[in-house]
């Protein structure tokens, strides 16, 4: 296997994050209006950043960070896109 | 350890499906403009644990902003409540 | 040793700041509480996890810099522009808001 | 109702399906490669000079399909300026983005600019290449697009880079049949694998269809803007 373990401190993060994810996917889902549903995408976005990242620790590879930074750098423009939309500014 | 990457690909797994679903059932399109954009977020994860990520960055390249701007310009023609 | 437990330090302060931001997410009233979590304790909690990979890895410390630099850069904009979508397409506040000062201040623009 | 319910099903039996495939193959990368597989893997390296093995399959082995991408791609955008052409939007009042949106863009513009450049010429070594590079700077342009009060990119020079990188391309694949009689044929020196000056012409190819891939997408964008 090309990635090690460390620890029980590995399994309590990566439980931590899908909680995460699983209550922004409840609120992506629940949410009453729209922007309450960009929120939790936006959430989610962050949160596949760091995942990507995790991963990248979890195989030893250094260039898995590049599909991080292509998240980290671009993901806000869909964001900022829908929030124009929304103020018919688009 | 596998079964770590295991867990992960199942609740990344549930949040694709339950995505999927959202964006099937929406009548409104930027709801599922938004779930959409979930989708590939998803996907992408999924083609990194799969260890291709060549495609794992033209998908983010793609879902990170392009796809939403395409759609929400013909949304804005087309008009943004799905009528029965 | 030290060095990756100081890491593993980081990774779980960065997932229990994520968790509460999603609980906060979860639980919170309206909008624009629900934004501040996005706004404060994920990029806290992203920051943190990215710099505790960056020092289990020194080699990649670079990298993590560059990737929190940009989500430090990033999502106070795309928070900054929910929050004037939502107002602006007439989502309401809480009932027990005390202060509505972007109101008031477009009301001074409308005069 | 009831298509909803068989679409269900559908969806359901095809999940299905796929995931009996998944559960029977799972452990892959375990087994021994065969055929051409095997050979790109074995010979990639010291055939084409590229550590990216991926990137030699696209741009040198199997160049020919990635050429008919590139085609694809620019029948798509020229018939999308086709059937948007002449249509205008009615003038009306529209909320101005804000000073915080205009300043984070117009900061972010020239990094995003730089990361798509760094994607491309990378591509040989790292995961990426062309089309995610040019992805990358059209959504740079989108940014713009959408958070800056004033910005348009000229039509025309939009229009002569991506002309001029398709006709680059095609010069590249015929330059090959000239000197090793093969199109796309690598003639460019190899040099040394992991380094940035290696794997002949793929970075060459790389640079062109991010010049490519960005500028039409910039193109489609900017037509749907418009109309």
């Amino acid at each position: 296997m090309p990635y090690e373990i460390y620890g029980l401190t590995v399994y309590v993060y990566v439980g931590l994050i899908m909680l995460g994810v699983l209550f922004s996917l409840v609120r992506f889902v629940a949410g009453p209006s729209a922007p309450d549903r960009v929120v939790a995408t936006d959430i989610l976005t962050t949160i596949t950043t760091v995942v990507l990242v995790v991963l990248a620790l979890f195989f030893k590879r250094q260039i898995y960070l590049d599909v991080a930074l292509v998240y980290a750098v671009l993901a806000f423009t869909a964001v900022v896109a829908i929030a124009r939309f929304l103020e018919g500014g688009l | 350890m596998n079964n770590l990457i295991l867990f992960m690909g199942f609740g990344l797994s549930l949040v694709l499906v339950v995505a999927t679903f959202v964006v099937w059932l929406s009548k409104d399109l930027l709801v599922a403009i938004l779930g959409s954009a979930v989708v590939s977020l998803v996907a992408s994860i999924f083609f990194l644990i799969l260890q291709a990520p060549d495609v794992a960055i033209t998908e983010a390249a793609i879902g990170a902003g392009l796809t939403t701007g395409i759609l929400l310009y013909a949304m804005k023609k087309a008009g943004r409540y799905e009528d029965d | 040793m030290i060095q990756k437990t100081i890491g593993e330090v980081f990774l779980i302060i960065g997932g229990i700041f994520m968790f509460l931001a999603s609980l906060g997410l979860l639980r919170m009233p309206d909008v624009y509480n629900r934004m501040q979590t996005s706004t404060k304790a994920v990029t806290l909690g992203a920051m943190s996890s990215i710099l505790g990979v960056g020092i289990i890895h020194p080699a990649w410390l670079p990298k993590c810099i560059l990737i929190m630099l940009f989500i430090l850069f990033t999502n106070p904009v795309s928070a900054h522009a929910i929050g004037r979508a939502a107002y602006r397409t007439g989502v309401k506040l809480w009932k027990g808001s005390v202060c509505d000062k972007y109101g008031s201040c477009m009301e001074d623009e409308d005069e | 109702m009831i298509r909803k319910i068989i679409a269900f099903l559908v969806v359901f039996y095809f999940g299905y399906i796929l995931y009996s495939f998944i559960a029977v193959n799972f452990p892959f990368g375990e087994r021994p490669l065969k055929g051409v597989a095997a050979h790109y893997v074995d010979k990639g390296i010291e055939e084409e000079g590229a550590t990216n093995i991926v990137t030699s399959i696209v741009t040198l082995y199997r160049g020919f399909d990635t050429l008919g991408e590139v085609t694809v791609l620019f029948l798509a955008a020229t018939g999308l300026g086709l059937l948007l052409a002449g249509m205008k939007e009615e003038e009306k009042e529209k909320p101005e983005p804000t000073l915080i949106m205009e300043t984070t863009t117009r900061y972010l513009f020239p990094l995003v600019l730089l990361f798509g450049t760094y994607i491309f010429i990378h591509g040989h070594l790292t995961p990426g290449g062309g089309f995610p590079a040019g992805v990358v700077i059209a959504t740079g342009y989108f940014m713009m697009f959408i958070a800056q009060k004033q910005f348009k990119p000229s039509e025309y020079l939009l229009s002569a880079t991506e002309s001029f990188a398709g006709t680059l391309y095609v010069i590249m694949g015929l330059l090959g049949l000239a000197l090793a009689f093969s199109f796309l044929a690598n003639v460019m020196p190899l040099g040394v694998p992991n380094t940035v000056f290696s794997a002949g012409i793929i970075p060459v190819i790389y640079i062109i269809i991010g010049f490519k891939v960005g500028s039409e997408m910039t193109g489609i964008l900017a037509h749907l803007k418009e109309a």
